[in-house]
């Protein structure tokens, strides 16, 4: 397919995380300033261990939008290394496709309870312009996915976890708080934090497992599991992305970026597509919605996600959360001012928000979005270049 | 023909409780085949099994169940590689020469593959989901897609711009398979359409024409062009809700039809198009479909027909390289197409053709959901599968594989009675099903069925819904082709690769 | 009232209708017993006519202007207050055969050893006449008719 | 004066029949019967089989004892209406009282016919035999005077009927037949022969063309009957059955109309407004016929006097015309006539079949291809189809060759009308 080097479908790799698929629970938190103010992760830090009940310490991790202003314009590659000979093959890949303009080790604060940790290393990079030219049919954010792929495809060892512009993911085995701690997460300001508790139910202990799932500039938290996994893996795959991780996380994330940025369809849209209304509730639409819910439905059946989920998605120009179409899992929201708050449980807001303006519990399918105030499109995906 | 007893024994042997027989007849007035006989004089009804072919239609009504009917004891000498059936084929050959005629789906003891698949179901980490207290959609729209839905932006607005092609919305992803009126009674094809009314899905005309009285039912009909083309014309295509072109059939593939001239009477005549009495030939091919590009010109040429106003349907038998040739009729316009697996039933065809050509179903859904997908054009043509589909949790497995929705036809058939004697080409269905002898037509009361055809129908609609609410699924969409939810058992790597499933335990 | 409709196109000519409702009039009201017993003394209230594949099985009508009713000189032949069925109370009934005279579907007969006269009752003593219950076709079916 | 809004005269089929039509129309308004017997209805028809011991009192009730209360019937008995006044629309009884109605039903029957001219026939053991007191009248006499013979003149139905009540007493008995048959007004030569087999194989000696011309007595006690052809018969009891004439002296000299009966149109009216005459005293319209006729038989009695009650109350309701028909059980051989089944014209088709071992007959007459009358003797299971084909006109060219066939039955009839009667979509009555 559009893989540019050496990428293609699943199964080339035996490497151990091709196991079976990820299921469990766990706490989700994300805080936005809409009006592009930048806090530092130590707010979304108390938050999410508030919730250190719904975590078992096999992962955490963060998403965080608008750290790398001086970097705006590069992809930030956070990449994880089993050994220095997967760091050497990924770099390979990497200098192959891409112009390198700074690449350095993820800075990190040695803890105790923070085990067997990967080598981990940054990279701030562009498409090469013959790649560019070469793939003249694909945009550079394609080109890009690519080769994220093909590293986390045939690279066993090495793994890209993050690779947006001007944000980052920083994620591991442990408590959140600890993984926090670990990456210094209070040390960088940004205008969206997302966090991620984990507790699942398989005991894989690999720092690649742990939430946010990123891809571009996509980064997904979630609780919860997604039943329709086998079918929203095929559907993925007629659009050319391969699910490495077999994490439901990964799912998510490339539903939206194929609906949002590939599909370009509005955010609302893109939402029902994955968290569609009854048959029932289309009926009594008034015509207008009800043939575009039926259209929707009808074409994006594969995209559906079933069973039951929370999640929150961070991108650029915002924050979504949302549920199943039934929310069989937990979601509050709050507003406070320019911020807008979601997690799993009430209490990891009012941890660092005592007094919102607004409270209230997310409903079955219906998205709370987050945006910018200056960037007031509808996709969220149009500016993404910058 | 009746065959000289001193070589072929009965198949079946009747035996006759006399505790129990008040001798009122009612098995002699049911056997079309002559087998019970009254006898006035000793006012007792006597059985001669010897054309017996145990479609308990005696047993079945007799007030008394007096009546049981046992494979005949006499059994050959035991020989793994001569087997009975062998040796009676061989014996009715050389007596009666010509090809060896069958009804009904292969009887041969292959591998069930629907069998040895097995579906999941959610335990803690996911909550199952109750249907009778929640939603739980099976709703379908079978049809092309397009892969994306577009918009335009006015004012920041979005609009949407895409248009669907023309779809056909099923209540339950259960269709009931071609059958044509002729090769099945008009009262059976009344039940049909009138259930798949009521139902909310689809029944298929085969290629037997649309009678004039189930027009009513026409946007429940799938009217279908074959190779003889019978009753086929303009009208016959702006009627149905979708066309559905037949190229093969799992029971016979590569083999056309034959009505005889006798079951064509006056109505199947009006209906077919065709003189009063005459046979009604299927060639085995189209002759104007030796290629697929010539298939192409006749999807093109029945969607000018009906101004694209109705997918059309390709129906082809499961073959070794189904999946090329499925890829290559979505390329060439197919909506929607339908392949039937080895098992599928028929009114007729050569035993040593339904017994031995083709491929399971399982595995040609399998494929071609996977190769489809592979090409990028498994939402250009929704995929029915058929061809022995014999339960709801077939049809859960089979959706589960990849397939749209599935047809039914043997279990249809078997809900409005059919016993699966096996006899259909013989015209003497007892059932009423499969004749046209207005004596046993009557047997088959249209009411009657159309009601057992919906109870059919949804009891398994309820079956699904609890195998999905039971996985934590409540949209049919989330099933489809989501083979996680299936597991291999007793299956070879190979076979569990071509499936694209899991063994069980992983 | 509630009547049998009988759906000609439906009579499959297996005549289970006579034979449960002879069962049903029986002492024993079992099928077996009362074949053995009682097949010669009982007439049953139904008889199927037959003819080529046209068939349908008859009984009496229950008519609204029952001309039964009118032509009985004992009062034998009444109309049931309850169900509005023409009942023959057969204690009553001399068999002077002026029933037989008048009804025009011919669906009284002489009863045992023709002494009186025997009909349809519609199963007094069922919720659902048998034969109606006992039709495999669905050829006779017991409803309101709200024609009249 | 009290008036009555509905007055009836008569207590029988027709007089009932009457209640029952006004009760389908109208729920409350008082009905007032005049009865010149003193019993509560009881059914005539069933005299004979009284008489022979075959019914016993309590089953001579033509209806349940409280059918007067729950109809709300003044019953008054034995009160015998002597006149009609219909212009001041007053009856006048025998004790002398006058009543005052609205609408009056004359259901008054009619009267045996005995022959004045009879020598004898005043005699003691001279009996008619229409009412229960004749029956009873007849059994007394019977026990009290040891009757051993009987003559029975007339060979009608009534005399039959006698006859079988003597048989079954025990009695010697002879008919005496005017006709060359018995049963000559419904049975043809063969029904006849039949039925005559029958009679004689129970003893009775059967006689015909013939008539007593003189009742021979001693001491008033009947002895002999002396026949036209000057046979002398040995009886002490003799019947006349010769026929019944309808009672119409209570309307002598009114402006009703009257023929050989009181006329009457189609909706049972007399030809004075508001008096309805039904039953063996009306002189009705009838089918197969363009004159009105006395057609004195109990099917007919009722359908009139229930027409006749319906009007009266208010109801449009038509009366189709009588049909002469007879079901009749002669000794064990039932037998059922309708309609015109000794046909004088030319144009009818009659088809036969005879069986004299079982014994059965069946004849059709056609006309038109229409039935028009029908005996059947043996066999009479199917013979209600032909009086439904007699009475809708129906066309039968269709099935005729099927008419005498063994399985003759519904099924054979022309499919229109074998549909609409087993659609039970309603029967004409």
């Amino acid at each position: 397919m559009n893989t540019p080097s050496c990428g293609g479908p699943p199964g080339k790799s035996m490497n151990r995380r091709d196991r079976g698929k990820d299921i469990g629970g766990c706490a989700i938190s994300g805080i936005m300033a809409e009006n592009g103010e930048l806090f530092s992760g130590e707010l979304v830090m108390r938050s999410i261990a508030n919730m250190r009940e719904r975590a078992n310490g096999l992962g955490g991790g963060y998403a965080a939008y608008g750290i790398y202003p001086q970097h705006k314009d590069h992809y930030a590659l956070h990449v994880m290394y089993e050994s220095g000979q997967d760091q050497q093959t990924t770099e390979q890949i990497i200098q192959q496709n891409c112009l390198i303009h700074e690449a350095e080790p993820i800075p990190t604060h040695p803890l105790h309870v923070i085990k067997q940790r990967p080598l981990l290393h940054r990279y701030f990079v562009t498409v090469k312009p013959e790649q560019l030219e070469r793939y003249y049919d694909l945009s550079e954010d394609d080109i890009m996915a690519n080769i994220v792929m093909t590293i986390n495809t045939d690279v066993s060892g090495g793994f890209v976890f993050s690779s947006g512009k001007n944000m980052g993911i920083f994620k591991g085995v442990g408590y959140p708080e600890d993984i926090g701690q670990f990456f210094r997460v209070d040390e960088y300001d940004a205008y969206i934090w997302i966090a991620h508790g984990r507790y699942p139910t398989n005991t894989t202990g690999w720092w690649g497992g742990a939430h946010p799932f990123g891809l571009l500039e996509w980064s997904v938290v979630h609780n919860g599991e997604i039943s329709s996994y086998g079918i929203n893996r095929r559907y993925l795959a007629n659009f050319g992305y391969y699910c490495t991780l077999q994490t439901d996380t990964e799912v998510i994330a490339y539903i939206f970026d194929l609906l949002l940025r590939k599909h370009d369809l509005p955010l609302e849209v893109a939402c029902m597509a994955m968290a569609p209304p009854f048959w029932a509730e289309i009926e009594r639409m008034a015509p207008e919605q009800r043939e575009l819910a039926r259209t929707i439905r009808t074409v994006y059946g594969g995209a559906l996600l079933n069973g039951p989920f929370s999640v929150v998605v961070g991108h650029s120009t915002g924050m979504i959360g949302f549920n199943d179409r039934i929310k069989l899992r937990p979601m509050v929201a709050a507003r406070h001012e320019d911020r807008l708050y979601i997690a799993s449980e009430e209490a990891a807001i009012t941890e660092i928000c005592p007094k919102p303006d607004v409270t209230w519990h997310a409903q079955g399918g219906v998205p709370i979005v987050g945006k910018l105030k200056n960037g007031a499109e509808d996709s969220a995906v149009a500016q993404v270049a910058g | 023909m009746q065959l000289r007893k001193w070589l072929v024994e009965p198949e079946f042997r009747i035996e006759r409780d006399p505790e129990k027989c008040i001798q009122c007849g009612v098995c002699v007035r049911q056997c079309a085949n002559d087998v019970h006989e009254y006898d006035e004089e000793e006012e007792v009804v006597y059985s001669d099994s010897t054309n017996c072919v145990s479609c308990h239609r005696c047993a079945t009504l007799c007030p008394t169940d007096a009546i049981s009917i046992r494979p005949f004891p006499l059994e050959f000498r035991p020989n793994a590689v001569w087997t009975a059936s062998t040796l009676r084929n061989l014996y009715k050959q050389a007596d009666i020469g010509g090809v060896l005629l069958t009804g009904m789906g292969n009887d041969q003891d292959q591998p069930m593959y629907w069998d040895r698949m097995l579906l999941n179901a959610s335990q803690v980490t996911n909550p199952s989901i109750d249907p009778l207290r929640e939603p739980m959609e099976l709703l379908t729209y079978i049809g092309r897609k397009p892969d994306s839905v577009q918009f335009e932006r006015i004012a920041g607005q979005p609009r949407m711009t895409t248009q669907l092609e023309p779809q056909l919305q099923l209540q339950v992803p259960v269709m009931f398979a071609a059958m044509s009126y002729g090769s099945i009674s008009y009262n059976a094809s009344v039940a049909l359409a009138q259930a798949a009314q009521q139902v909310g899905t689809f029944a298929n005309t085969g290629e037997g024409g649309l009678h004039k009285d189930l027009r009513e039912y026409a946007d429940h009909m799938i009217v279908q062009v074959a190779s003889g083309r019978f009753g086929v014309d303009s009208d016959y295509l702006n009627t149905g809700a979708a066309v559905e072109i037949k190229i093969g059939q799992g029971a016979k593939p590569g083999i056309g039809g034959h009505l005889p001239g006798e079951k064509v009477d006056a109505a199947i005549s009006a209906t077919r198009m065709i003189p009063e009495g005459t046979d009604a030939l299927s060639p085995a091919p189209h002759h104007d479909i030796y290629s697929i590009e010539d298939l192409r010109q006749l999807i093109y040429a029945i969607k000018e027909a009906v101004c694209y106003s109705k997918p059309i349907l390709v129906k082809i038998a499961a073959v070794h390289n189904v999946s090329a040739i499925a890829s290559g009729c979505v390329r060439a316009g197919a909506d929607v197409l339908v392949i039937d697996g080895y098992r599928g039933g028929t009114g007729a065809a050569p035993t040593m053709v339904r017994n031995n050509v083709g491929i399971p179903i399982e595995f040609a859904l399998a494929a071609v959901d996977s190769r489809l997908r592979e090409e990028g054009i498994r939402h250009q043509a929704s995929l029915i599968a058929s061809g022995g589909i014999r339960c709801s949790a077939d049809v859960a497995k089979a959706i589960a594989l990849g397939a749209d929705a599935v047809n039914i036809g043997t279990a249809a058939l078997v809900a409005m009675g059919c016993h699966l004697c096996q006899k259909c080409y013989t015209g003497k269905c007892n059932w009423g099903i499969a004749t046209q002898d207005p004596y046993l037509t009557k047997r088959l009361n249209p009411n009657i069925a159309t009601r057992r055809l919906v109870s059919l129908l949804e009891s398994w609609a309820l079956e699904i819904k609890e195998l999905m609410g039971g996985m934590g699924i409540n949209a049919v969409e989330s099933l489809r082709g989501n083979r996680e939810h299936l597991r291999g058992l007793g299956l070879t790597n190979r076979e569990l690769q071509i499936l694209g499933i899991k063994a069980a335990g992983e | 009232m509630k009547r049998i409709k009988i759906n000609e196109q439906h009579c499959i000519g297996c005549r289970l209708c006579e034979i449960h409702c002879l069962v049903q009039h029986s002492k024993s009201k079992k099928i077996i017993k009362a074949f053995r017993e009682e097949r010669e003394s009982i007439v049953p209230g139904i008889h199927v006519e037959e003819s080529g594949y046209v068939s349908f099985a008859l009984q009496c009508r229950h008519c609204e202007d029952a001309p039964c009713i009118e032509a009985c000189m004992t009062g034998a032949m009444y109309r049931d207050p309850e169900t509005e069925a023409v009942i023959c109370d057969q204690d009553r009934c001399v068999g002077c055969w002026m029933c037989v005279m008048v009804c025009p579907v011919a669906a009284i007969r002489r009863g045992p050893e023709d002494q009186v006269a025997s009909k349809c009752d519609l199963c007094m003593e069922a919720e659902i006449p048998v034969c109606v219950v006992n039709c495999p076709n669905e050829a006779l079916v017991y409803e309101d008719d709200a024609v009249r | 004066m009290k008036r009555h809004p509905y007055l009836i005269i008569g207590n029988s089929v027709a007089a009932i029949a009457g209640v029952e039509g006004i009760r389908q129309v109208d729920d409350d308004t008082p009905i007032t019967i005049l009865a010149r017997e003193p019993h509560h209805t009881y059914s005539r028809p069933l005299i004979s089989y009284w008489l022979s011991g075959q019914v016993d009192d309590g089953d001579m009730f033509y209806r349940p004892e409280d059918f007067y209360e729950q109809n709300r019937v003044d019953v008054i008995l034995s009160q015998e209406v002597i006149s009609v006044d219909p212009q001041n629309q007053t009856v006048q009884t025998a004790d002398g009282h006058r009543i005052a109605f609205d609408k009056l039903l004359i259901a008054a029957g009619g009267q045996p016919i005995v022959p004045p001219d009879i020598p004898g026939s005043d005699a003691d053991g001279v009996f008619t035999f229409t009412t229960w007191d004749d029956a009873r009248n007849i059994r007394d006499f019977v026990t009290q005077q040891g009757v051993q013979q009987a003559v029975v003149v007339g060979g009608g139905l009534i005399g039959l009927k006698s006859l079988e009540a003597l048989v079954e007493l025990g009695l010697q008995t002879t008919v005496v037949e005017l006709a060359d048959r018995i049963l000559s007004a419904t049975f043809d030569q063969t029904a006849a022969e039949l039925a005559q087999t029958m009679l004689e194989e129970a003893g009775v000696t059967v006689l015909c063309n013939n008539t007593v011309a003189e009742i021979a007595t001693e001491d008033r006690q009947v002895k002999e009957a002396i026949l036209h052809t000057g046979q002398h018969i040995s009886c002490q009891l003799v019947v006349f059955a010769i026929g019944v004439r309808p009672n119409i002296q209570m309307v002598a000299d009114t402006s009703i109309a009257v023929d050989w009966g009181i006329l009457v149109d189609d909706h049972m009216q007399t030809s004075v407004a508001d008096v309805y005459a039904a039953g063996d005293v009306a002189q009705a319209p009838a089918l197969l016929s363009d004159e009105r006729r006395c057609i004195p038989i109990l099917p007919n009695a009722y359908r009139q006097g229930c027409v006749a009650g319906q009007n009266m109350a208010g109801a449009d309701q038509l009366y189709r015309g009588g049909l002469v028909m007879n079901a009749v059980d002669i000794c064990g051989l039932p037998t059922i006539s309708v309609g015109m089944t000794t046909p004088d014209n030319e144009d009818c088709e009659v088809l036969t079949a005879l069986d004299e071992e079982a014994p059965s007959y069946k004849k059709i007459v056609l006309c038109d291809e229409k039935v028009v009358g029908a005996i059947f003797v043996g066999d009479i299971d199917r013979a209600g189809i032909f009086t439904g084909l007699i009475k809708q006109e129906i066309d039968v060219a269709s099935c005729k060759e099927l008419l005498l066939t063994e399985d003759f039955g519904v099924i054979s009839l022309p499919t229109e009308y074998r549909k609409h009667l087993v659609s039970g979509m309603g029967i004409e009555v």
